[in-house]
């Protein structure tokens, strides 16, 4: 028998639990050539800003041991041209799409919330926290409960679509941070995003990185992923989406038992542009060949 | 596509440098001069990112090994840098890898007839070979090729064979002139030797030289980039360049991945 | 010519800048058939604490991608033992030895701290401060910038040995734990411990550490230890000691680039129990094949 | 000791069990029984850990590969659960592995010519090999070996060919009995069969039914034990067991790598 896959995030169905990462998957069609795109959960786009973003200088990338450093720097086309040219083509795809929100102040996360708040193509709206807020010195909203729960509430406000906060593991206490935007209106969680890292070339004394520091992703932070989303899903209420080094469906399924109701793949785009896919049918098999009839029974099943 | 290629070769042709020759699916035979391959190192986290390669040469041949007529195979040139390199470079016939290819964007071949001028620098050379099979079939074709010393010029033979002429230079001098490969090409090209095209691949400082006697001369020429990449495919944004009209307002950024990695030396910003 | 590998930290000599990790190399004596002890800059003590501590129920580690997770729940002998046992063989070395000291309440530190005060085989205590404060409910003191002060203030005043403070990664602003220590009284500071993580068995839907969660260590969290070296360098005046992941004479240089003025070796010593010696020759080496006469020209030499 | 091992060979020996032989420095023939290895599967951080493995053998030979004279060998036999493991089989003659040989405490052989049981689980069996060819020199040796199935018993005829008798019990029934070993070692000692001391390594279940028949049968019994191991060499106290008289307040943890991995089953708390 053919094991239920379905799981249900805020309201929207998703036909399995295997989203793609924010900044990871481009706007989907990067990988049309190499997967179906319609055997996924969903699709979280690349982070929207209000205008078009540059991003930082090169280099942007680096490899380090068991993971990568980023500092993309949030470049994006801006939420105008997604609408007019990245999601015309999402609409032909039946797989929800989750538009990642990326503001400098406030005020811009509420009024990109209420951009996309008619644009049918988009299902939901994940907040990406970890941004500088820059009218308070740069420090960043999602290392302080309070300015993260302002944003929440005003994404809430600006939108009818589910809310979707996505939470920075740079903080000290994961379940405050997760309780303030809970608090304040999130109807889902997802987390990690990266940490913050450094790589140096020796031969240059420089940083390899322009930006000096980048985001730590890949299978190095999968431990920290995972201790952050079973923290968060023994304290507060809302459903998970567990984010952090997933390789393998053997990773995914350790993050439903940690309490996770969705995964996102995110630097394994870049080993296999099919690891969504994948991934999402091997955790299937994993259901057949244990006699487990739905995906949902292994949410928060871990036994400790 | 993605598919696994079985490694049919993997020979060093000098210090430090490798041919792989590898089975490809027969779409690969279509690849263009100038598209690159991602290779998966091994099925460890270690090394965990895909490694970029140009095409080198693609062709066919008869497999010993099965009853199963031409087979495309797609071959690189290598140096070995690094970790991902020496793991490649330790790979025996019969070994398989996972592949991206082609990705990105060729060359322009430009027309047929004109006298065409290829610019290699050490291990940049691997793609102007798979190029200049193409263009020997209508045009002329001078290959300048630089490097360190003797033992980074490469597969020279392999050109000369091909009709293409071919001017050196080292650093050392252990191989034709002294010096840097741009400024042997600037003296040609003052001596009156004549071109409608250069293409150019090898280190940034090379490609920028290029580019500054492409715009002083006026003749047109491709550049092909290199860029740390992540993805390959245009998604994760890490292989970015500058635009020629970039600015922090307006930004106008190429990936080198899927804008390029060839691009026209006059689409960019040269710093 | 050789080159200079001496530094001096906190007013401790040490003949290069390499050592290792607490924790690591147990109390020495256990790496003395591989390596000669006195070929690198000092050696730390496995964490000691007032009474005989029994550590976790097992399992206790657990490979990572990457790295590893301990929640060995320092076990040790206690620092009468110590004193008794361990600190007669650690004597007949002539390497500083640095005590690694935890406490479960700040009166425990206090009195570990003066219990050393007299042993003359000890060069200088290191305050491990990722400790649960059990008078506080169990909040670690080494993430509250308060209670982590009031630490270092206790030991300060019952040592005149010198005072190196460990932090943990585990926070939100890792600046502002390094000032809190410094105006406190420390003489060093020593960066970072372990990030906390989790592993989970998925055939036996089980945290595979009995402790549940536990420390994630080696190559994975380099990228986190060398950002927060940096950052902390930038800002405090005080020595660094880097940790996180070094495996290659190249990764310590990148520490001392960062702003370290000596590292020390963890994880490294139980994939090969020669590590610190080797490193610390192929530092020699480097500088040697690089011209840098002194290694102290590199600390803190990271141009951005 | 820490040393470069050379791989001599590696052969499949069941479906799915290696032995692996390599080159050793001469110390190593004073290896005991019990005593095990750790192995560093590769240089790569993936997997980052050493591999612990029980010696399976040790003797010497005369290599084709040089004119050195006799050489010392030591072998394992293991089974392939994980990533290093499969690692450890993609190995050829020549390759190189780094090694911390010997380690722990080994088996107490007992007294010479009193009668002595072996009992061994599946890849249990390995540490057992090198013991029965220190025992039968001076005493009877019987050994019971338990496995899930016929593959899972292991190398019957190496032992046979030492004079030691042997007793199968597989779980499946497809080999010697159907039931588990520590059943039939039960009859065979009800039954009258007499020893002075029983050695056992295997899983742990299976231990603690050891030490369970050795404490209602008085017979004199050091088993060995595996665990999660880091450093091998008794300094991250990764590896523990609880001793006897353990408590939380008086704690009594014993290091498998260095107090072990044979302990006196009496020793140790059974849970
Ligand atoms: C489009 C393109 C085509 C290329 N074609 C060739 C070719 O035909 N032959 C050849 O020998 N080399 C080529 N290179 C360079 C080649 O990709 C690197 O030498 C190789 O990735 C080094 O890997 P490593 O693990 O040995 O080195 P490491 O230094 O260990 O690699 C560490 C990381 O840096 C990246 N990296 C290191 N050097 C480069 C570089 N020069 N360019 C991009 N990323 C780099 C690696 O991909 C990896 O992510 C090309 C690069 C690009 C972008
Ligand atoms: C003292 C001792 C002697 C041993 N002797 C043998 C032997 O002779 N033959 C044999 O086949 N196996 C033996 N083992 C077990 C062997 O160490 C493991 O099967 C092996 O480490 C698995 O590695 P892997 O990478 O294939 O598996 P993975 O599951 O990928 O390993 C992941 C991690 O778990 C550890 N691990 C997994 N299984 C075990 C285990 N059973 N015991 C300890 N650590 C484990 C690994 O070392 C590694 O750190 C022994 C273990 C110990 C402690
Ligand atoms: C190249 C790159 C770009 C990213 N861009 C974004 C982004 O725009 N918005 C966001 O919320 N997260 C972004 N992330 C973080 C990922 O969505 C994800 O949280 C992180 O990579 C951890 O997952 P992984 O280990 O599976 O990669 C980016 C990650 C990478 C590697
Ligand atoms: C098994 C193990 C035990 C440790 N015990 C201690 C300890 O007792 N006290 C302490 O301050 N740090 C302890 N640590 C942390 C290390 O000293 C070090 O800070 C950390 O492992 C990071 O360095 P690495 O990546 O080089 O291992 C321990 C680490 C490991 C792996
Ligand atoms: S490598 Fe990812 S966009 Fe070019
Ligand atoms: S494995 Fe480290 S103490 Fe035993």
């Amino acid at each position: 028998m053919k094991p239920d896959m379905s799981v249900e995030i805020a309201g929207i169905k998703l036909r399995n639990p295997v989203m793609t990462a924010s900044g990871t998957f481009g706007y989907g069609k990067e990988f049309a050539d190499y997967m179906d795109l319609e055997k996924i959960g969903a699709i979280i786009t690349k982070g929207l800003s209000l205008r078009p973003k540059a991003g930082n200088p090169t280099p942007r990338i680096v490899e380090t041991p068991g993971g990568m450093l980023n500092a993309i720097g949030l470049q994006n086309v801006g939420i105008e041209a997604f609408i007019a040219e990245k999601a015309p083509f999402l609409r032909t795809i039946n797989t929800p799409v989750i538009a990642n929100l990326y503001g400098n102040t406030l005020e811009e996360y509420g009024e990109l919330a209420r951009r996309l708040d008619k644009v049918q193509e988009v299902a939901a709206v994940e907040v990406n926290i970890s941004c500088p807020n820059v009218k308070q010195g740069g420090i960043v909203f999602g290392t302080d409960p309070r300015a993260a729960a302002e944003v929440v509430a005003m994404v809430r406000e600006a939108t009818i679509k589910p809310v979707i906060v996505k939470l920075s593991p740079n903080v000290t206490d994961i379940v405050v941070m997760a309780n303030a935007c809970a608090e304040a209106g999130a109807d889902a969680l997802s987390l990690i995003n990266t940490l913050t890292g450094m790589a140096i070339d020796l031969q240059k004394r420089r940083p390899v990185l322009a930006n000096v520091t980048g985001g730590l992703s890949g299978p190095a932070i999968k431990p920290v992923a995972l201790r952050m989303v079973w923290q968060v899903a023994r304290a507060v209420k809302l459903p998970i989406i567990g984010i952090g080094g997933i390789m393998t469906a053997n990773d995914a399924l350790e993050f439903l038992l940690a309490g996770a109701t969705a995964v996102q793949i995110g630097t394994a785009n870049f080993l296999d542009p099919a690891a969504a896919q994948t991934i999402a049918m091997e955790m299937e098999r994993y259901l057949a060949d244990n006699g487990i009839a739905d995906v949902k029974e292994l949410i928060g099943a871990l036994r400790y | 596509m993605q598919y696994k290629a079985m490694v049919i070769s993997n020979q060093e042709v000098s210090s430090g440098y490798y041919r792989l020759r590898m089975t490809a699916p027969k779409e690969l035979a279509e690849a263009k001069p100038g598209q690159f391959v991602m290779v998966r190192v091994n099925n460890s986290i270690d090394p965990l990112l895909r490694r970029p390669f140009g095409i080198f040469d693609v062709g066919s041949f008869v497999p010993e090994y099965a009853d199963v007529g031409r087979q495309t195979y797609l071959e690189i040139l290598y140096k070995v840098v690094g970790k991902g390199t020496a793991m490649l470079a330790a790979l025996h016939h019969g070994d398989h890898l996972d592949m991206l290819a082609p990705l990105g964007k060729g060359f322009a071949p430009g027309d047929a007839g004109e006298e065409k001028i290829l610019v290699g620098g050490g291990v940049g050379l691997a793609p102007l070979y798979y190029l200049a099979k193409e263009l020997v079939k209508n045009s002329r074709v001078h290959l300048f090729v630089g490097g360190r010393s003797r033992e980074d010029v490469l597969c020279i033979t392999e050109f000369e064979r091909l009709g293409v002429e071919t001017y050196v230079a080292t650093d050392d001098g252990t191989l034709g002139e002294r010096g840097l490969v741009t400024e042997v090409l600037e003296k040609q090209l003052q001596q009156g030797a004549t071109a409608k095209t250069i293409f150019a691949c090898g280190p940034y400082p090379m490609l920028r030289a290029v580019a500054a006697i492409a715009g002083r001369t006026r003749i047109p020429c491709q550049v092909s980039l290199e860029a740390y990449m992540a993805c390959g495919v245009g998604a994760c944004l890490g292989c970015v360049m500058k635009g020629r009209n970039h600015t922090e307002a307006t930004p106008d950024y190429r990936c080198v991945c899927k804008d390029g990695p060839v691009f026209d030396y006059q689409e960019l910003q040269w710093d």
